[in-house]
């Protein structure tokens, strides 16, 4: 999202089938004074209430103005500092370069995130996974966030023929496709990123067996 | 020099061989300008009076409205997601499509040789100017940030070199509107500026004159500037005929071109277009019929004009039926499970009353212009366009707000309420309709005198014709 | 009739008829009759009149045609040209040059400039507007627009003559003919009209002037925010002030009794210079008040631990501690070449500001403050004495000087990260070593490189050296 | 009565001309006007306001030759150049205490100029330094990944080390950045020259060194070596 450029038209919002904008319908930034009229001046942001100051606001993203779109930025400013800081020493980025902020509070260490286009990074390996699926994937928005389907009955021998079957059809289809998502970012090619999420909710085959958690 | 029609004949009867009149009465060329100047030359009548007061107040709440919106920001709207778009855009896709009237009649039947357009075309193109500015109004109040709406122009800027997104269909709308709205504008100014030299050489009063002589830019009715005026209109209506059809259609590309299911359907463009023309004879009806008594002007748009006209609508109405049995059956037909839920949540969700209330005012209503009576009968004509109108509110209604409020994700849906600013901005923009066509009613020619006595003068060659035929017969 | 309009221009002759018949067939018998420079006012456009008349068809449908191409080109270079060319940028996976999305634009201004075409075009080719038209002189003249029909032959036709175009109006069935004539309306465009227009281009050059001055000139005023959003954030920056805390900076300093992540370098002797374990052997509360300073993130305190300089240089009989603290006596940094160019580029920052690139104490500041003489100026030392050899002065001890300071001279703790200081120790070694460097010091493959450059060099402070002197001789001279 | 009827007068068709010719010219004129007036080099360039110190960069870093490091320490490694803080001022130009000594080695310690800092060091206050090369705050130019790529503090600052009272040189527009992003090579030298403001390579100095013929060429090839990609999409300067 680039904040300044955006105007608000809200089109993008009403197309996210996983509807994840938000939209800033206010100025929820009135009462530290950044407004939209005389209390715009810089001096006056001292004057006013102090409240969300105290929040201290991070001057890293642009703190948002009245009637801009809101989308999760996969913790950009994280993602251009650590390139920044990997061009200084003149190497890739790697695992662990960059930590979001949702990463960084996931007390089960459920989120990876990194390079997808590296073929050796862990998000890769995880997006290769036979579990890695994606949200509304039929709908060809090649999402780059994936989610790792629950594990079930692990025991090759306590397998169902339906799940052995279907297991089969999913390799075979991760064979073909699998690897698909990074090279249409050659341009950013260093941002080029994905998560992995252990997800435990339910997938789609809820009927097959056991379920498991992946920890 | 009258023509022998006589007063009151019922010129709806079709009789072989023989074109019904245009025009009714003893009526010669004066008397078209007498009865068509009398409108704005007159004193204003107490209820053009009282209807513009109205009509004012309203425009002036919907100034204040904007003013209050822009100050606190666009949640004053109903809009929570997932329903980003509200009644600002169903009330920008309404005023849209009733714009499409005016120009469908200037240039398609212009084009299509319907001589009967001839009483109603100013009024129309009129109405379609009034209506566009109406619909310009909401999607540039509709954007977050709207002082910064003029980012969406291909300027050159020195300070950011940055370039709108061609790509975008809502730059195609931009476009689109903006195009039909100067278009328009020229057509219907250029048609009027003969009447407009009429009301300049009637004037009494020296200023009157003289601001009718700059608006009519000298026009003395020269031979050769009516054989280029004429060819100037042609060209002009050959080029509206198809940009008439495009806006809608494009209007229905920020919907089609989207992927939300209900809206993500090749059927919009044709379907928005039909709807449109639907809506805005509706509305042409519902504005001429109470205008025709009260400007007296009953012989120059007869019950042939209304009945023509109730025709349309039957045709176009049935079109939109048809349009509504034809996305469900593309939404059983295609298998996509998203866009069939749409379908029958449209139809039996939460938002079932909207709608069964479009269905019985578009596709039932209209069915009674079968019988001649009803479309004969003025009163019955405005009651069935009048619920025409509210129910091509509620298809703008049922496919903004049906479809964005329950789309893929069940975690994600929600139900759409208005708020009071949502209220006030329809019911303003109203306001400034009405106060902009009794401004036009009382300062501007209503009807083209000029193509008026054009199609008499053609009447009377052919009584003429007949008549010296009928001669040499005998 | 008064007798001024005998002498008014006359532009020809007009006629009235009642009827469309009538008109049509008067224009019929004047084109006969060789009239050419004629037209004919009608209420309404009248079929026929054209060839009654012998009116030639007309170019407009050429301009709408040329107008609506160019409207076609000018949205599509437009599109391609900014979305594909100037400024690409990855959409939903579109090709930046992606026709099918082109089209509506490109239809659009295609309908709007052959529009423009029509409209304007068929003014301009109709000579309109133009309000002042002698036909308007007849008030009959005003029933053109209502319901009669009128005839003109205009004078300047080359058949033109009064009474035989009267004679022939009147025979045609016309029962008003007339002269038309010009009005005696004013003909000169009114003097307050260029007055204003003149004092309107001349006030044009002030707002001209003030946007060149302001390209030209600079300001002390910022620069005008129009649209504000987003443009001051309430977000602190680094070295921005706040109201929130007492010191005004909205940058915290680090917790006392902490050391941020990463920010150890080493250990506390790689930190200080100073060999704490023996420290603490040797004097345990002077140890424990320098790791004290030193957790507190207290520069003064670790400064005054560490150096202190009045005290050592009043009371000679005590030793000072500069002498007494066991200082860290090698470089515990890896010494390699890249060790090397970073603590020379570090020297040349700030070091070689005061003592010279070179080391001897002479910067370029240490020049200008003897210069202007003033007083409280204590010249830098010079590098290249043996108490300042690693034997005398070991390593730590140069590091903690650096870091905090010495006498006169400021610390640079705060300048400086640990890691250069420890370079820059090293390269201060090696630029003492240089200064009295034998060519046995230099490696075999070398030498003669070397000996080849000191030559070199030699030559040039030579030259230097006699110009200076001959520079010398002339002021003399003078 | 007759003539009492209004005609417009004969001057208004020729006048029709001069009032076109008017709004035409007006019309571009007002066109020019905007353009100009919105041009950043009219708005952004020469903002040059008065330091609470009239501190001379034109003597510090022209005269004197310190290296914009030596105040500005923090531009190879951090977004931000800093503005020195009092101490370093305090580093040549320490005040004298009651007896006329100084705490340093310092020159101009009696200055009238300098009392601000003076005060400052003594009360713990920061300077109040008047920021002039203000970016609006959603836009985040990070000094360090410039230095180090090879681009030249003159490049965005013009000469500072020239100049008494410092002035924003350039325009900071986003047009301006985009050109630069697009077009990087001609800014581009070797990095121990970054803040050799007055640098100037020899004419054999390309050969020398890089073994190229000339700039362009060395620009081509460290961008190879280096991948030196500026990139033009919107998070890498907005987030």
């Amino acid at each position: 999202m680039a904040y300044n450029r955006c105007i608000g038209t809200r089109y993008c919002a009403n197309n996210c089938p996983v509807k994840v904008r938000r939209f800033n319908y206010f100025n929820y930034n009135a009462e530290v004074g950044v407004g939209y009229g005389v209390e715009a001046f810089p001096s006056a942001i001292e004057k006013a209430n102090r409240k969300l100051q105290a929040l201290v606001l991070n001057p890293e993203v642009t703190v948002r103005g009245r009637g801009v779109m809101e989308k999760c930025t996969y913790c950009v400013q994280r993602v251009e500092k650590a390139k920044i800081h990997a061009r200084k020493e003149g190497r890739k980025i790697e695992d662990g370069d960059v930590i979001t902020a949702c990463q960084a509070a996931c007390s089960t260490n459920a989120i990876d995130f990194g390079n997808i286009s590296d073929e050796e990074s862990v998000v890769a390996k995880k997006h290769a996974d036979t579990r890695a699926y994606g949200m509304l994937e039929q709908l060809n928005i090649k999402p780059r966030t994936m989610y790792l389907a629950r594990v079930r009955n692990p025991h090759p021998r306590l397998k169902t023929t339906q799940q052995i079957e279907d297991l089969a059809t999913i390799e075979a289809h991760h064979g073909h496709g699998g690897h698909g998502e990074g090279d249409g970012h050659d341009e950013h090619a260093a941002d080029a990123h994905g998560e992995a999420a252990h997800n435990d909710s339910a997938h789609s085959d809820e009927h097959h067996g056991e379920e498991q958690h992946a920890e | 020099m009258s023509l022998a029609i006589p007063n009151g004949l019922d010129n709806t009867v079709e009789r072989p061989g023989e074109r019904a009149p245009l025009v009714l009465g003893n009526t010669n060329y004066h008397d078209i300008t007498e009865s068509v100047c009398q409108v704005a030359e007159r004193k204003p009548s107490a209820g053009w009076v009282g209807g513009f007061l109205v009509a004012f107040a309203l425009l002036q709440m919907l100034g204040l409205l904007i003013v209050y919106l822009i100050y606190t920001g666009v949640g004053v709207w109903g809009n929570r997601a997932p329903i980003f778009w509200g009644w600002p855009i169903v009330n920008f896709v309404f005023w849209v499509g009733i714009g499409h009237a005016g120009t469908l009649i200037s240039a398609i039947l212009y084009l299509f040789r319907q001589e009967w357009r001839t009483s109603i075309n100013r009024a129309a193109e009129a109405m379609t100017i009034f209506a566009v500015a109406c619909a310009g109004t909401f999607p540039g109040i509709h954007v977050g940030r709207a002082w910064l709406a003029f980012w969406l122009a291909p300027y050159p800027s020195l300070n950011l070199w940055m370039w709108p997104q061609f790509r975008s269909p809502l730059l195609w709308d931009v476009f689109a509107v903006s195009t039909y709205g100067t278009v328009s504008l020229l057509f219907w100014y250029m048609g009027m500026v003969p009447d407009l030299a009429t009301f300049r050489d009637r004037s009494k009063n020296k200023y009157r004159r003289m601001i009718y002589g700059l608006l009519c830019l000298g026009w003395s009715g020269s031979s050769r500037h009516w054989m280029r005026y004429e060819k100037a209109y042609a060209i002009l209506a050959a080029l509206a005929a198809p940009l008439v059809l495009s806006v809608h259609t494009i209007v229905s590309f920020d919907f089609a071109v989207s992927q939300v299911p209900g809206w993500h359907t090749t059927i919009f463009p044709p379907y928005f277009v039909a709807g449109a023309i639907f809506s805005g004879f509706a509305m042409v009806l519902t504005l001429m019929i109470p205008a025709r008594s009260m400007l007296n002007l009953e012989k120059l748009i007869t019950i042939r004009h209304l009945e023509n006209m109730c025709k349309i609508i039957l045709a176009t109405g049935s079109l939109v039926g048809l349009a509504y049995g034809t996305e469900f059956f593309i939404a059983w037909y295609g298998q996509v499970p998203a866009e069939q839920f749409a379908f029958i949540n449209r139809a039996f969700g939460p938002y079932w009353w909207a709608y069964w209330t479009m269905v019985s005012c578009n596709v039932i209503s209209p069915q009674l212009f079968w019988f001649k009576k009803c479309r004969t009968t003025p009163w019955i004509i405005v009651v069935v366009c009048i619920f025409v109108n509210i129910g091509m509110w509620f298809e703008r209604f049922v496919i903004t707000i049906t479809s964005l409020s329950r789309d893929y994700l069940p975690s994600a849906w929600a139900y759409f309420s208005p708020t009071w600013v949502d209220w006030g901005m329809l019911i303003g923009s109203f306001g400034l309709f009405f106060t902009l066509f009794l401004l036009f009613c009382r300062t501007l020619p209503v009807i083209n005198m000029a193509e008026v006595k054009s199609s008499l003068a053609k009447q009377h060659h052919m009584a003429h014709a007949a008549a010296e035929h009928g001669e040499a017969e005998h | 009739m008064s007798d001024t309009n005998s002498e008014k221009i006359v532009h020809g002759m007009m006629a009235e008829f009642t009827t469309v018949d009538t008109l049509l067939s008067a224009c019929r018998r004047i084109r006969d009759a060789g009239y050419t420079k004629t037209d004919a006012y009608t209420p309404f456009p009248v079929h026929g009149i054209d060839k009654a008349l012998g009116i030639k068809p007309t170019i407009l449908p050429w301009i709408c045609f040329f107008a609506g191409l160019t409207g076609t080109c000018i949205a599509l270079t437009m599109e391609i040209w900014m979305n594909g060319v100037d400024y690409k940028y990855i959409i939903s996976g579109k090709p930046f040059i992606s026709l099918p999305a082109f089209i509506p634009v490109a239809f659009e201004l295609t309908i709007l400039l052959a529009s423009f075409g029509a409209f304007f075009g068929m003014w301009a080719l109709n000579g309109l507007p133009r309000f002042s038209n002698p036909m308007f002189t007849d008030p009959r003249f005003d029933r053109a627009t209502d319901d009669r029909f009128f005839l003109y032959i205009d004078a300047k036709d080359e058949r033109y003559d009064a009474a035989g175009v009267r004679s022939l109006l009147t025979d045609t069935g016309s029962d008003y003919v007339s002269e038309v004539l010009e009005d005696n309306t004013p003909k000169e465009i009114p003097r307050p009209i260029f007055v204003i227009w003149g004092v309107a281009v001349a006030a044009s050059v002030i707002p001209l002037l003030c946007v060149l001055l302001m390209r030209v000139t600079n300001s002390s005023q910022p620069r005008f925010h129009i649209f504000m959003d987003m443009d001051f954030s309430p977000a602190k920056d680094a070295q921005q002030v706040t109201s929130l805390f007492a010191d005004n900076r909205a940058m915290r300093p680090d917790v006392p009794g902490t050391v941020a992540r990463g920010q150890l370098i080493g250990s506390l002797d790689v930190m200080t210079g100073i060999d704490v374990d023996s420290l603490q052997a040797m004097n345990a509360p002077q140890a424990q008040r320098l790791v004290a300073a030193f957790m507190q993130d207290d520069q003064a305190a670790i400064a005054d631990e560490v150096t202190d300089v009045a005290k050592a240089e009043d009371d000679k009989e005590t030793p000072s501690v500069m002498d007494t603290t066991p200082w860290v006596t090698e470089n515990p940094m890896t010494v390699d070449s890249e060790l090397m160019a970073r603590g020379q580029q570090q020297f040349g920052i700030y070091c070689s500001v005061c003592h010279g690139m070179d080391g001897k104490g002479n910067g370029l500041v240490n020049q200008r403050a003897q210069e202007k003489g003033f007083d409280t100026w204590v010249p830098p030392s010079n590098m290249h004495q043996d108490t300042l050899y690693s034997d005398k002065y070991p390593d730590g001890k140069l590091f903690s000087t650096i870091s905090n300071g010495i006498r006169k001279m400021p610390g640079y703790a705060g300048q400086i990260k640990v890691e250069d200081r420890w370079a820059i120790v090293a390269y201060v070694r090696a630029l003492q070593k240089s200064q009295n460097a034998t060519m046995d010091l230099i490696p075999e493959g070398r030498k003669e490189e070397v000996k080849s450059a000191v030559d070199a060099a030699q030559k040039e402070l030579q030259r230097q050296a006699d110009e200076a002197a001959k520079a010398a001789a002339a002021r003399e001279q003078k | 009565m007759i003539m009492e009827r209004f005609l417009f007068p004969r001057w208004t068709n020729p006048f029709l001309l001069v009032l076109g010719a008017a709004i035409g010219g007006g019309g571009l004129f007002a066109a020019a006007m905007g353009g100009l007036l919105t041009d950043p080099v009219t708005l952004n360039i020469g903002y040059q306001p008065t330091q609470p110190v009239p501190f001379s960069h034109a003597i510090h870093a022209g005269q004197l030759k310190l290296d914009c490091r030596y105040c500005h320490n923090t531009v190879f490694d951090a977004s931000h150049a800093a503005v020195p803080p009092t101490a370093t001022c305090i580093n040549c130009h320490s005040p004298k205490n009651e007896a006329g000594q100084t705490s340093l080695a310092a020159v101009q310690a009696d200055s009238l100029n300098l009392k601000p800092i003076h005060e400052s060091w003594k009360s713990g206050k920061s300077m109040q330094w008047i920021r002039i090369h203000n970016l609006p705050e959603f836009v985040y130019f990070n000094h360090s990944a410039h230095v180090n790529s090879g681009v030249s503090c003159v490049s965005c600052h013009g000469r500072i080390d020239q100049m008494e009272k410092v002035y924003q040189h350039e325009e900071l527009s986003m047009a301006w950045c985009i050109g630069c992003h697009q077009n990087p090579n001609e800014h581009l030298r070797p990095k121990e020259f970054v803040t050799k403001l007055d640098w100037e390579p020899s004419d054999d100095f390309w050969k020398e060194h890089y073994d190229v013929a000339n700039q362009e060429e060395f620009a081509l090839k460290v961008r190879e070596e280096e991948s030196i990609n500026p990139q033009r999409h919107c998070a890498v300067c907005h987030r």
